[in-house]
């Protein structure tokens, strides 16, 4: 297997949670700068996404959080150049490297498809393709871009496969993604996402649709993949436990926009400055420590269409890594008492 | 002869003596053009061929092949006015009456190279005179055949039979060899063996047959044409469309509406030809109210036979009087049927048992426009005299059945000779037992049957044509039948055909036919 | 089972946001619904659209091609095209509606029941139903028009006898997806009876997909009375239906009378293209795959 | 794969039982006389008693019946009445036409729905997408002969690109001679098939599989050939099948309209003449042939679908 050493790239800086800013110098792994993404409903133009601004380094793992309807998946799509037909992004980058993905039609979103940025989707039954073998859905990608033969992609793929922590990859390497468990698709389609070796992972709550057991042991993959690959992850996810056990750094994202957003995970999740974000992680039951009243949310955020267009304030800097969006008096009143309201029904 | 056929086939003006005929031309190569050999014709039609044994056949489709593999003794001259010599050079009829001596060409050869005598012939008529043969009735009236010698055939008859010769003239007399040449029926009936001008190349049935020149026909020089194919196609249009596009030269069934098309179209001609079709509105007699005249007279009065006439054969046809055709002698000129006059019509009417008027039906074949069309004009004038007619369409062979079986009260048909001799179709359109029952009118006149049958004993034909003119008065006056209009047989060819001219009796002659480049 | 749940629920989240599919879906239904909505009104008033009666007859003016006073021309028998299209436009519509709705409703009943229990009662349906299929439909029209006499009664037999078929299939289908979900479960459970279950419950959710097939249903029972007509087995003249004015006009089309067989075409053709576009609109805005 | 073949097999005959019996009884009660019909008005009774007696229509209905069965399960279809012939060269003549022509139709069909399915997808409501759909509704509901009528007029009679009608000879002839019937056949069958296979590309387009395959950075092509057509064949194969079923029995109007010698016009003839042994041969031929079409689209279907070769 020549080359095939992507599996244990050498990391050219100490992994760790925190994860080493990249010097000025070097341009971000990941640059999300105001990017805007509105949809075309009945004739008119509804905002989904606002001024998204965010960024990824090399070995850090950014955790992207909110309820559903947020937009968090929407950000991962944007970014990937996957937006659904009726979605277009307004304005704003998305540099990869330094380089604008969007700026020369797509031509740079293609060339850095695989093998700079890779995805992993949340539903492994719907994600694989249903009349492929699993083995040739792994490398295919790689194997048109390499030129390889079938008996050398498959047994990449097989190895990718063991990798992924799949048992006895040589007996499922023929079969078709229903013959496989959740589980087992899931982590096919994880083997597929790094075949080609890239830089950043997104990946969209590729857990969710899992049941628990299987998913900490995807979480454990992850982690060893974070190690080896030394790679940059955004993980779109509403479960904030996986957070804490995964990400170091967080944003917070409600209604299109981004809330409050630091790099250091741990500050943040003790301090949390926006009404929301305090909200959102005192909805978590915590298992060690005190017991403490469960703090709920009653309301979600509205559709889209009943979204206010007035443009809102841009984030303000807390401290080095840290911003957070002003909360207008309504928004404190909304997240604040919504929890009294909560209280007062039960 | 009588035929189920998908789409009914009526022709245009009649070319008869007696009658004057109004001016459609009868288009005809020019004398000067000396036939040329050479060339293979296709024949375009709707029906398939069914045997190639000639005892076997009633259908056109079949008859028509059949009389180019085989020859008679004698053939029908094709104004039809009497028959002339073929295999036969010479004959004659005892003083008694009761023989008919026929005398043999010589020389005459079978495609298997056996020479045609007096035993084939004994054993062709015997063959056809067996009961289980549809035709069998043609020669009822002979009792005995005999072979003095090799070229001399002698035919005794009961009584005197002044029709025989004409009935040598039919296809199911045709030469047969002796014992069928060895073969089984079923299997001749594949592969004939006859004298004629062309012999059978290959058979798809119910597609297409082929039959090229006999190389030794015994009459010198001819066939002109190389090969002549039989092919079906039931669909009118298509068959106009391949004339058209010079895929095929005879169309044997154009449709009526195609004939200006075709005539304007350049590529293509229309022939028409003297025919003995007559074409009837069969009444049941059996059924009530049927069975009263005047409830018959009523009906004949409403029939506006003009417009029948303009309507479904555009005006290539004649309004019928008299029952036989104006192409036979036995046609008498003076009968010119019930005029079109609703007040005389709702007089009979008045008359009869049912003053205000009854329901019926008319049984129409589907899948046959021209039957429909005439139901619904009909219908329509009836419906003027309060008789409400309800159109009751069965398929073909179920149509035929009904009428057979006089389960319905109106409906059409007609009839073509296939001899010169008028005596098969007055009886079999007159007499009661005459095979249709009248023409399904099961119309029983003891008085009709007794002069038919003295007809066919009596040689002098002036004789006959009084006893004759006697019947069509007789039927006139009863109107079992409404006769409707009289047609020609219709062709459309290709302009390079020449010299194709159907006799009376429907034979094509294909021998004489030739193609020019 | 569960993946086509969760593409459901996938495409609920995406849907959220809109799509377009479903505007564009109504100027499908609409521009379909004025289309046959005209041609209804037209053969509803048709003796006020026209002088002529469909069956009168005038051997004066036969063959006639379009003019002021025939706006369409005239037939073999002089009677009026516009009148015969207008009037003939009642007995096809007529027929080729009612000849859906019986199958519709039958062949979702043995659908439905046949999905539902499955077992020797489905197979036998399927063997039925094969049978069925595969018998040369003219066979059984032929014999039909004899045993009940040609005209609407046999066609609309003939009709009723073979499309079921595809109804049940549909039908049948849908249900196996459905029956084998929770909520079918839960349902059992909940103690009601399987007629209730199948008819109250299970019939509403899968008959959509069977009223979209139902539409181009009706287009192609027009082409069956057409074709029957050809064939010389469709309605009893005189009463004016497009099949019989269409094979009356066959033999014509050679003799260059386009008219006769364009014009009866023409009304074919225009109802059939506004049905199918009702078809496509419904299909979207039930939201149910063609 | 075997197992569910002869599994196909034997559930086969129950269907080949019920078409036969179904077509003698339905043959039996219409009226109208073999024998009457063949021999017309002329025959004697005789004639008539001898004829009926050799076609055994003169044996009580049960024996005939029997008869037929038993002939049917020795593979002896007996004689035409009409054609003087036995039944299985008849249908040597007969059979290959209309096999050629559903054969060409399809091909047509599959040729003409793909690229224009593709297209519209890529198009999605644009001129072409909406001009091939109108063109669907009109297609659809165009009757077929008159579409003949139309195709000969244009192609034969105006241009002289095919002959007007028939059949042909040679092989070469068979085809030229099939072009035009085949597209009037194919208008039938690619509305559907369109409608279909536009459709189902559109889902596969917007399935999660392809945004990850376009996450892998796959090439347009690929994508378009593995993952987006290749899940379209799915419900396209079976629209295919059914459409092509119906064809078996529709083909009928063509063969009629353009004189070709097959199946449609041998069983039409059988029934106009009361051809009992034809028609029964026929319905019989008619009916394998949809179910053997039928067996393909499954066959098919597995070979696409890996979810349904497993069951």
């Amino acid at each position: 297997m020549n080359g095939a050493g992507m599996a244990t790239r050498k990391t050219d800086g100490p992994a760790g949670a925190g994860g080493e800013r990249a010097s000025a110098g070097q341009a971000p792994l990941l640059e999300i700068d105001r990017l805007c993404v509105s949809a075309h409903i009945n004739g008119q133009d509804w905002r989904a996404l606002e001024n998204i601004t965010l960024r990824v380094d090399r070995g850090e793992t950014r955790g992207l959080v909110g309820e559903s309807g947020s937009g968090k998946s929407l950000t991962l799509r944007a970014a990937m150049g996957l937006l659904p037909g009726s979605l277009s992004v307004t304005s704003g980058a998305i540099r990869f490297k330094g380089r604008d993905l969007l700026a020369d039609g797509g031509k740079a979103m293609a060339a850095v498809r695989g093998t700079g940025i890779a995805m992993v989707f949340q539903e492994p039954a719907v994600a694989l393709n249903p009349v492929m073998r699993v083995g040739r859905q792994i490398t295919d990608s790689v194997s048109a871009r390499r030129g390889w033969g079938r008996r050398q992609a498959r047994e990449f793929a097989v190895e990718l496969m063991d990798q992924v922590g799949i048992r006895d990859p040589k007996r499922w390497v023929e079969a078709y993604p229903h013959q496989l468990s959740g589980g087992m698709r899931q982590r096919v389609m994880i083997a597929s996402a790094i075949a080609c070796g890239p830089e950043l992972i997104f990946c969209d709550e590729p857990t969710t649709a899992l049941d628990v057991t299987v998913q900490s042991q995807i979480l454990k993959l992850f982690s060893k993949l974070q190690a080896d690959l030394h790679a940059g992850f955004l993980y779109v996810t509403h479960d904030l436990s996986v957070v804490a056990e995964f990400c170091s750094s967080l944003s917070v994202m409600y209604a299109g926009r981004i809330v409050e957003q630091s790099d250091d995970l741990k500050a943040m999740v003790q301090a949390p400055v926006h009404p929301y974000t305090r909200a959102l992680l005192g909805a978590v039951p915590r298992i060690k420590g005190p017991i403490q009243r469960l703090r709920g949310l009653s309301s979600s955020a509205p559709p889209l269409t009943e979204r206010s267009q007035a443009p809102t304030a841009p984030l303000a800097e807390v401290s080095p890594g840290w911003q957070v969006a002003p909360a207008s008096p309504e928004e404190v009143e909304l997240f604040e008492t919504g929890v009294q309201a909560w209280e007062a029904q039960a | 002869m009588k035929t189920t056929r998908v789409t009914a086939r009526l022709a245009g003006l009649a070319v008869g003596l007696a009658l004057g005929v109004s001016a459609l031309a009868v288009t005809r190569a020019s004398a000067a053009d000396t036939p040329q050999k050479g060339g293979d014709l296709i024949m375009l039609r709707a029906e398939q061929l069914r045997t190639l044994l000639p005892s076997q056949p009633t259908d056109n489709a079949s008859i028509w092949p059949i009389e180019e593999v085989f020859n008679t003794l004698l053939v029908p001259k094709q104004d039809g006015s009497g028959v002339a010599p073929s295999l036969a050079t010479s004959w004659e009829q005892s003083k008694d009456g009761l023989d008919w001596t026929f005398h043999l060409r010589h020389g005459v050869k079978f495609t298997n190279g056996q020479e045609m005598t007096s035993k084939d012939v004994k054993f062709s008529i015997e063959e056809t005179s067996k009961p289980s043969s549809p035709f069998a009735f043609i020669n009822a009236a002979i009792t005995k055949v005999t072979t003095p010698d090799a070229y001399t055939v002698v035919i005794h008859t009961a009584k005197p039979f002044a029709p025989l010769p004409a009935d040598m003239a039919i296809f199911a007399n045709s030469i047969v060899p002796y014992d069928y040449a060895g073969m089984t029926p079923e299997a001749f009936s594949k592969k004939p063996i006859g004298t004629g001008p062309f012999m059978l190349k290959s058979w798809t049935p119910g597609v297409e047959a082929t039959f090229e020149r006999n190389p030794n026909y015994w009459d010198k020089g001819k066939p002109y044409l190389d090969s002549i194919t039989f092919k079906v196609v039931a669909d009118s249009n298509t068959r106009a469309n391949e004339v058209q596009g010079g895929q095929a030269q005879i169309d044997e069934f154009p449709a009526f509406s195609s004939i200006t098309a075709l005539q304007n179209s350049g590529t293509a001609k229309i022939g028409t030809y003297a025919s003995s079709r007559v074409d009837f509105l069969s009444i049941n007699t059996q059924k009530k109210p049927f069975d009263n005249v005047d409830v018959r007279r009523a009906i004949a009065s409403a029939v506006d036979k003009n417009t029948l006439v303009k309507v479904v054969l555009f005006g290539h046809g004649k309004p019928a009087g008299a029952y036989m055709s104006p192409s036979s002698w036995s046609h008498d000129p003076s009968i010119t049927g019930y005029p079109y006059d609703l007040k005389a019509a709702k007089a009979f009417l008045a008359k009869s048992p049912v003053p205000d008027g009854f329901k019926a039906t008319i049984t129409v074949a589907s899948g046959n426009s021209d039957q429909q069309t005439m139901a619904q004009i009909i219908q329509a004038s009836l419906a003027k005299l309060g008789i409400k007619i309800t159109i009751q369409t069965l398929d073909p062979s179920a149509a035929y059945d009904a009428k057979q079986n006089g389960n319905y009260d109106m409906g059409f048909s007609y009839d073509t000779t296939d001899i010169v001799d008028p005596d098969e179709i007055i009886r079999f359109t007159g007499s009661y037992d005459g095979g249709s029952h009248g023409l399904y009118s099961f119309y029983k006149n003891k008085e009709i049957d007794s002069w038919i049958a003295k007809a066919a004993t009596l040689n002098d034909q002036d004789a006959r044509q009084k006893i004759y003119f006697k019947v069509e008065k007789a039927w006139n006056e009863a109107q079992p039948l409404v006769p409707l209009f009289y047609t020609p047989e219709l062709y459309a060819y290709a302009s390079n055909v020449h010299d194709f001219h159907p006799f009376v009796t429907g034979n094509y002659n294909l021998a004489d036919v030739w193609m020019s480049k | 089972m569960t993946e086509v749940m969760i593409e459901k629920k996938r495409a609920g989240l995406m849907s959220r946001i809109g799509r377009t599919g479903r505007r564009r879906g109504n100027t499908h239904l609409l521009i379909g619904a004025v289309i046959v909505g005209l041609i209804v009104l037209m053969a509803i008033c048709a003796p006020l659209l026209t002088r002529y009666g469909p069956i009168d007859q005038d051997f004066t003016a036969t063959l006639q091609g379009p003019s002021w006073t025939h706006l369409l021309g005239t037939d073999n028998l002089g009677r009026d095209l516009w009148s015969r299209i207008l009037f003939g436009a009642r007995t096809d519509l007529f027929l080729a509606t009612v000849a859906v709705a019986a199958p519709l409703v039958i062949g979702t009943a043995i659908g439905a029941l046949s999905g539902y229990f499955g077992g020797w009662f489905d197979t036998i349906i399927m063997r039925i139903a094969d049978i069925v299929v595969a018998f040369p439909f003219y066979v059984l029209v032929i014999s039909l028009v004899f045993i009940m006499g040609n005209g609407v009664g046999s066609i609309f037999a003939a009709i009723s006898i073979v499309s079921w078929v595809a109804y049940a299939r549909i039908v049948r289908a849908e249900t196996m997806v459905l029956s084998s979900t929770d909520f079918v479960d839960a349902l059992k459970v909940g103690g009601l009876g399987s007629g209730r279950i199948v008819f109250r419950h299970l019939v509403p959710n899968v008959v959509s997909q069977a009223i979209v097939y139902a539409m181009s249903d009706i287009v192609a029972n027009i082409g069956v009375i057409v074709t029957l007509s050809y064939f010389g087995m469709g309605i009893v003249p005189p009463t004016p239906d497009w099949g019989s004015m269409m094979a009356d006009g066959q033999p014509f089309f050679a003799g260059g009378y386009y008219g006769l067989m364009v014009v009866p075409a023409a009304a074919v053709i225009v109802t059939s293209f506004g049905l199918s576009l009702v078809g496509d609109g419904l299909a979207n805005v039930l939201r149910v795959k063609r | 794969m075997l197992r569910f073949l002869i599994r196909r097999l034997l559930l086969l005959i129950p269907v080949v039982v019920g078409v036969a019996t179904l077509t003698f009884m339905l043959m039996h009660m219409t009226p109208g006389d073999p024998a009457r019909t063949y021999l017309g008005d002329r025959a004697s009774p005789q004639a008539l008693a001898a004829l009926r007696h050799q076609w055994g229509l003169d044996q009580p209905l049960w024996r005939q019946y029997l008869a037929f069965m038993g002939g049917l399960a020795t593979g002896n279809l007996g004689q035409s009445m009409f054609f003087h012939d036995s039944i299985v060269s008849l249908l040597a003549i007969r059979l290959p036409p209309t096999l050629l022509l559903m054969a060409i139709a399809t091909l047509f069909s599959i040729l003409i729905s793909v690229p224009l399915a593709v297209w519209m997808a890529l198009s999605r409501g644009g001129a072409v997408d909406t001009a091939v759909r109108s063109f669907n509704s009109v297609a659809q509901g165009t009757p077929l002969f008159f579409t003949g009528a139309v195709l000969i007029a244009v192609f034969s009679l105006k241009l002289h690109w095919f002959p007007v009608a028939g059949y042909g000879k040679t092989f070469g002839e068979h085809v030229v001679s099939l072009i035009l019937p085949s597209i009037a056949v194919a208008l039938v069958i690619i509305p559907f098939l369109i409608r279909g296979l536009r459709g189902a590309l559109i889902d596969a387009l917007n399935s999660e599989f392809v945004n990850f395959a376009k996450a892998k950075g796959l090439s347009r092509r690929a994508i378009w050939t593995h993952y987006a057509l290749r899940n379209a064949a799915i419900p396209g194969i079976s629209i295919l099948g059914i459409q092509v079923g119906y064809l078996a029995g529709g083909s009928l109007v063509i063969e009629n309209v353009f004189a070709i010698p097959g199946m449609g016009t041998f069983l039409m003839k059988g029934i106009l003449n009361r051809d009992f042994p034809v028609v029964q041969a026929s319905a019989l031929i008619f009916a394998l042939l949809v179910i053997f079409v039928y067996l393909l689209t499954d066959i098919a279907y597995g070979l696409f679908d890996p979810r349904v070769r497993v069951k």
